[in-house]
């Protein structure tokens, strides 16, 4: 069983770190530098291409909760809570590059602008979701809490966006470069784009197989390790 | 009315402590059964097992009400209830107004005067508008006993009901669970001695197995009490 | 199911009003607060006249969490919800009868604590009092629909007076932007339809959630 | 807009080497775990078989 999964992790390793490598390339030498941004712009290629599958990942942690709750078997908490870890990395990469970013483009480190904000609270939400179950000792119990955090966190996210967006129109951003003169237009300014978001789904497909088969040794473990206890308890 | 409890083969792991492993047994109608083992050998997951409080890792376990198998958690929990060492009732309410919560909650329909001869049953009328907290330990146990019995159940499960109360206060409790109730019970406790004159079944628990099923006609206190040192470690028997 | 809701709100009124144990934590803890941001206004020169809402929501917010810690608190003591979780009733219907009482407690102590906050904020009322209701009730309805659920999740947990405001606070977010922004708008007159179309619509999303998710946290 | 580009360049690297340095970490811990499991298992599966010998005669 070992061998056979092997593979496919190898060529999904690969093909990530040759995505990566080429959208490295791509975003840093090939794009050109936005006119009015400059060099700086170039943060956004993978500041977008984290957001991405962070958001896959929150869904993800939906679907699989659900699932959870419906079928009881630990595997799909296992997988909901790997997507769920992978999810807060990517979100805090996103959070990191945005300030900076923010700084030379915004003059401020940090702007309550509802990307930034609603951001934040995702964040804010799934650190609960991960670090909840470090408290919870009965796995059972621990399957089913954070299941059910996990439905309504996720659920959260959509009206986290809306209502941060919609308080934006009450009040108009302070003195904020828009994006109306530069942005995206060039054609290779698309295909850097196009590149980092594949480049980080494949990465979030490979650190989740990676987090749900650690998530699978560890229940074995522990299944091993009462076995153990409850055979030395006899003896 | 018979009810009838089957647990087939279950399991109940918490964290990485096996606390009930392979127990198969049922529960008849009628059936006084005490349960013995040692700290944390299962027993009170057993009753939170059987009260469709949790659900075991695996195995199963199927209700029997008048030879049919129900399926719908609330018409089975219609049947029993528990009464344990804390007394599930508010300190802030009279036992009345707790009596009166919980009938409404467990859909059972009381006026003013069935709460007020349910609190008669246990002798406690007089003390029925004393805040629940003002009640000694004896007094908020025997309303406890009233709560239970609301819905008439055809299964009580005793998670220690005695503990913490003093003799005259379990002598008490006991008269009224002998003399007011009909039905079985699963009883978990320490007290070898009133286990063994409160059942008609004994069941005795070690290492989360279900090790002796025994009637009580099939053996006297002494052998009783010699099989339970046999399985149990000496800080249980005290 | 309107029976459930009757008695359990009445069960928990009769509770508050013998204990206070809401009253004290959440509308002295406001009192105090209050004080704070008085001071924490002024000293920083922003004119504290203009903040009410600001205050006001803070105030529910912060006392809020502690009054839902709270009542469930007084729920495990004697181990009356494990009553509560036996009972052979649907687990949707004990939760909405839940999420009345507690929405009942925080709404009458934020409409307590109203007249205190038009008081110190000089501000009048009187006028616009009517209008500031719907956004407060629909706002405190979601905050507490939310915390409904979150305050059993976290009860489990080994540290749950801590966890409880950490993962309950930015599930709310959602809930008090729009709620602050009807009761501003309320302050100054005006009805803001789209946030009280938002609030119904994240209440009934909480209320279903709550409805179909209770059930999994009814167990041991 | 109306920095130097020299400093524009320190910001860009600055976020691309958060990313790595966030991700470098997400690795590490995963291999880390991956190490003390398989370590763990290996002692497990054999003290269960010294005790499987153990009890075979």
């Amino acid at each position: 069983m070992k061998t056979g999964s092997l593979l496919p992790q190898t060529i999904l390793l690969v093909l990530t770190i040759a995505t990566m490598e080429t959208a490295l390339i791509w975003a840093l030498q090939i794009a050109p530098a936005d006119k009015l941004q400059g060099d700086v712009q170039r943060i956004f290629y993978f500041h977008l291409g984290c957001i991405w599958p962070g958001f896959v990942a929150f869904f993800y942690v939906l679907y699989a909760s659900i699932r959870y709750l419906i079928s009881r078997a630990s595997k799909w908490d296992r997988r909901a809570f790997a997507s769920g870890q992978v999810g807060l990395a990517f979100c805090t990469m996103v959070l990191v590059t945005g300030p900076i970013w923010a700084k030379p483009t915004w003059g401020v480190w940090w702007a309550w602008d509802a990307r930034l904000t609603s951001t934040l609270i995702m964040w804010l939400i799934f650190l609960g979701y991960v670090m909840m179950r470090d408290y919870i000792d009965d796995q059972k119990m621990r399957e089913r809490l954070s299941a059910v955090l996990g439905i309504i966190g996720a659920s959260m996210v959509p009206f986290v966006y809306f209502s941060t967006r919609w308080f934006e129109v009450q009040h108009p951003k302070p003195v904020v470069m828009g994006d109306a003169e530069s942005g995206i237009k060039d054609p290779n300014m698309v295909i850097a784009l196009l590149l980092a978001l594949a480049a980080f789904t494949l990465l979030y497909l490979f650190l989740w197989r990676r987090g749900t088969e650690l998530a699978e040794g560890d229940a074995k473990l522990s299944e091993l390790r009462m076995r153990m206890n409850a055979l030395e308890e006899e003896a | 009315m018979s009810f009838e409890v089957h647990l087939d083969k279950i399991d109940k792991v918490y964290g990485e402590t096996w606390a009930l492993k392979g127990v198969s047994a049922t529960i008849q109608t009628g059936d006084r059964i005490t349960i013995v083992g040692h700290n944390g050998a299962g027993k009170s997951t057993l009753l939170g097992l059987t009260a469709t409080l949790t659900n075991p890792t695996r195995g199963t376990i199927c209700y029997e009400i008048d030879g049919t198998v129900a399926k719908d958690r609330g018409q089975i929990r219609r049947h029993m209830s528990m009464l344990s060492h804390s007394p599930m009732l508010y300190a802030d309410l009279t036992a009345r107004e707790n009596l009166k919560f919980f009938a409404g909650l467990y859909g059972v329909s009381t006026d003013h005067h069935g709460i007020d001869s349910r609190l008669e049953k246990v002798g406690m009328k007089a003390a029925g508008d004393t805040l629940f907290r003002a009640c000694s330990r004896g007094m908020q146990q025997r309303i406890s006993f009233a709560r239970a019995m609301l819905g008439d159940p055809d299964l009580l499960l005793l998670d220690e009901p005695f503990s913490g109360l003093d003799k005259k206060g379990t002598e008490r409790l006991k008269n009224i669970l002998m003399t007011e109730y009909r039905h079985g019970w699963l009883l978990v406790t320490h007290d070898l001695g009133q286990g063994y004159e409160m059942a008609n079944r004994l069941w005795i628990f070690k290492h989360g197995r279900l090790a002796h099923n025994l009637k009580k006609s099939e053996l006297d206190f002494k052998e009783y009490v010699s099989l339970c040192e046999a399985n149990l470690p000496e800080e249980v028997l005290r | 199911m309107p029976n459930l809701i009757l008695l359990m709100l009445s069960k928990d009124l009769r509770r508050e009003l013998r204990s206070k144990e809401v009253f004290l934590s959440s509308f002295l803890f406001s009192l105090i607060l209050l004080c704070i941001f008085y001071y924490a206004a002024t000293s920083s020169s922003v004119a504290f006249e203009k903040l009410p809402n600001t205050a006001l929501w803070i105030c529910i917010a912060f006392s809020g969490t502690i009054g839902l810690h709270r009542t469930h608190q007084a729920e495990l003591q004697n181990a009356c919800y494990k009553a509560l979780m036996m009972a052979p009733r649907d687990p949707g219907l004990l939760f909405l009868a839940k999420f009345a009482a507690n929405a009942t407690l925080l709404t009458i102590m934020s409409l307590l604590l109203l007249p205190l906050i038009a008081l110190f904020f000089n501000l009048d009322l009187g006028s616009n009092l009517l209008k500031m209701i719907p956004g407060l009730v629909l706002g405190i309805a979601g905050f507490v629909a939310i915390g409904t659920l979150t305050v059993v999740i976290s009860a489990n947990t080994r540290i749950s007076d801590i966890l409880f405001p950490i993962i309950h606070l930015p599930l709310v977010v959602p809930v008090l932007i729009a709620g602050v922004n009807c009761t501003q708008k309320a302050m100054l007159g005006e009805i803001s339809w789209t946030g009280i179309q938002i609030l119904c619509v994240l209440n009934l999303v909480f209320l279903s959630l709550g409805f179909m998710t209770y059930a999994y946290l009814l167990e041991e | 807009m109306n920095q130097e580009p020299a400093n524009n360049l320190m910001y860009l690297t600055a976020a691309y080497s958060a990313i790595w340095l966030i991700l470098a970490y997400f690795l590490t811990v995963l291999v880390l775990k991956n190490r003390r499991l398989a370590r763990e298992l290996e002692q497990l599966e054999q003290r269960v078989s010294n005790m499987e010998k153990n009890k075979a005669p």
